[in-house]
């Protein structure tokens, strides 16, 4: 029986701490957007969205929204004073360019080998979409994953090898989960913290690639 | 003298005929130029090939297209949005032909056109099945995959101000995919919340010049 | 003995009655940056600069002029109202992407099959010099030359192969020189208008390509 | 905080290395990094790879760092110009590489560097003798040549004002090279007329945001 798993603002927490003061970050829809809001308050973040924004602020007060300024989610933003539009090219020059320091992306399956898969399941019923994914994973300096560890129907999300179409090969270098951090390394997967109460034998139970665990692997105190 | 205002939305699409390629901006609600849209949907043309991030929701502008049975084809990135129920429901039904890009080699694709280039190498997608039945290089140890450039006959803007000379700035995140979709068409038109006189635009912060531009039209918002 | 050659004036004027209102036009250095002066005033044109300007308008009056604002001749100009700066990969946009309506190049020499060598002669001590005359050739709508019909020298601009290294083939539309307006068409040159008291031999006798002569072959008279 | 305003020239230019490729704006005498160049000059380093548009004329900024044999190799469109007498001397001498680039090829190659794509097919020079060594391929009946991305170590431009995240705004067709050079750089630095205070700068209207910009320095013109 393993400890508790994270709740979404605990693993966008930790998440945050590793995101140092200047960055330029780009937070993927769903989970990872929660980051914006938990990052400590001594830092200055810049945000960027695909659609054109940098220096994203957080959503209106009520009534006081512009209804075209709107993050990759379709959600009301606003821009912090230094904040600036540009075109969808531009937008994305920074992405695939090597310009944003972390994107955190929320993901399908991740491999050991760092291969990502987060824009297209098996399942044919849908039509597929893929929107910016595949820019940010390739572009971005740091590509991070955020993500539950198992799927809603307990199947593992890390993987020897991902089953579902790739997003990008080799991109990821880490992934925070709900229940540990685990770096990508020319070695595999290398577990680096793990939840309070649960012990390695529980993640190599819900995990289906080997695990390596750091020398001075640490307890993630949720916070 | 030059000109581009034009007077109505049918005078500001005058002319797309059966199967073009349109290029329509926006990213989901925002920089839509809805009135132009539905001025190509009384027009009454078919068979079109639509080129657009998303693949529209609800019952207005790129959804009432699709319903209305004028879209043959649609090139974007993110069909798949709460609401594009349309586009689902002719997708699945195999009526709507769909193929899906990747967002920053959408607009990087409509940018060669613009730009006059015969194509590029991208690391985005060259790893996915997208890069199926593409030529995939590897460049200083990194696969690329070779994108061509997507032209059109038509693009259709919103901007938020104009001049007669076809001068255009943007509001906040509408300005979105207008700039690149204006390089890319042989035919741009822009809607915009209103018209300003020569000069007045600062020539340190127009966004789209003229020159990119064929018809403006004002649409208060 | 063939009747006079057109002044540079003479030249611009011709050049610059064919260009329609509302044209967006480039002007190489040299003597085709006469013929922003000589069109006629009831004509909208807008002229664009390689560097980055579109809207261009004449010579500031002396004393008054920004000295970052120059044209590609790197002389001193002015923006008219309703111009714009980009910045120079946009400026080659609009140069490469068929954006230009008409561009009016200097030469060294024109094939008759539309090639155009403008930016190095066979002279080994200069360093050689390209700036934007092969994206100009390429990507303008209509590529007309202007130039005297022959070198200083009175050797032919107009062959029937360049001898010079090419800026681009099959591109040139029209040339106006001194003698007479030549188009370059499927058959080769076509000659429309001959200064008046040039002769069709005269110009044979001074162009080093076969010449047609046009049907309605018309008299150039200098205005 | 982020705070990329730097005290002095020299701070601004720090950590520039023997061997580096030197992006520098301008074109003529119009935007050109004058005191940034000379701070480099002092600096002392060699073996610079220079890319720009024009080699310098008369004693000043290029033609000063030619003369005094800081630079190995040189890329650039135009380097014939009233003036350009070091660089003519050296390059006779065969003490100067240089590399020519059509204009268009030379903005879009560092382009395709800040943009992170492995390359692109421009029809510019695929019938010259530029394309010499190079791929050529028709694409839609039409000759175009291959190009690779140009990146850089270091990117020196000038623009009018920043903020201290870095945005930048030009002065008129001093923009020209600034804000593709400021994208292809590892290290982009900016000397400008003034700064101001962040959100001064109108939103609408940056022409450099300040993702691309390392350190900004002010030069008073």
């Amino acid at each position: 029986m393993s400890g508790r798993r994270l709740s979404p603002q605990e693993m966008a927490r930790r998440v945050a701490r590793d995101i140092p003061d200047g960055s330029y970050v780009n937070l993927g829809i769903g989970l990872p957007t929660l980051v914006a809001d938990v990052v400590p308050p001594d830092r200055e973040i810049i945000y960027h969205s695909e659609n054109g924004i940098l220096g994203m602020g957080p959503a209106p007060a009520p009534g006081t929204g512009d209804p075209e300024l709107i993050n990759a989610g379709k959600e009301q933003v606003t821009l912090l004073p230094g904040g600036a539009y540009v075109h969808h090219t531009d937008a994305f020059v920074m992405m695939r360019g090597g310009h944003i320091d972390i994107t955190v992306l929320g993901a399908f399956q991740v491999a050991a080998t760092g291969d990502l898969a987060n824009w297209a399941t098996d399942e044919a019923s849908m039509p597929p979409a893929v929107g910016g994914a595949m820019d940010l994973a390739v572009g971005a300096r740091r590509v991070v994953v955020m993500t539950t560890h198992t799927t809603r129907d307990g199947r593992p999300k890390l993987l020897a090898q991902c089953t579902y179409p790739l997003t990008a090969a080799a991109v990821v270098d880490r992934v925070y989960t709900d229940m540990a951090v685990v770096d990508v390394t020319p070695d595999g997967f290398v577990v680096r913290e793990l939840v309070a109460g649960t012990t390695p034998d529980d993640l190599r139970a819900v995990t289906a690639a080997p695990l390596h665990f750091a020398p001075d692997l640490a307890v993630l105190v949720p916070a | 003298m030059i000109d581009k205002r034009v007077a109505s939305l049918a005078d500001a699409v005058a002319g797309i005929g059966d199967g073009a390629t349109v290029l329509v901006g926006g990213f989901g609600n925002s920089g839509v130029p809805v009135a132009l849209v539905h001025a190509v949907l009384e027009l009454g043309v078919r068979e079109l090939t639509i080129v657009t991030n998303n693949a529209g929701t609800g019952e207005t502008d790129i959804a009432a297209l699709i319903r209305e049975r004028r879209v043959r084809k649609i090139i974007c990135s993110y069909p798949r949005s709460a609401g594009s129920v349309w586009f689902e429901k002719f997708w699945r039904a195999g009526e709507i032909e769909l193929e899906l890009v990747p967002q920053g080699t959408l607009s990087e694709r409509m940018r060669a056109a613009g730009a006059g280039l015969g194509g590029f190498f991208t690391p985005a997608g060259a790893d996915s099945p997208l890069a199926q039945g593409k030529e995939v290089r590897v460049i200083d140890g990194r696969k690329h995959v070779f994108e061509k450039p997507l032209p059109a006959d038509v693009a259709l803007i919103k901007a938020d101000r104009a001049d007669r000379w076809g001068n255009l700035v943007y509001h906040s995140a509408a300005r979105n995919f207008g700039p690149v979709m204006a390089t890319a068409a042989a035919l741009t038109v822009a809607q915009v919340r209103t018209f300003v006189e020569l000069g007045e635009l600062d020539p340190e912060a127009v966004v789209t010049p003229g020159i990119f531009v064929r018809r403006v039209v004002e649409v208060p918002a």
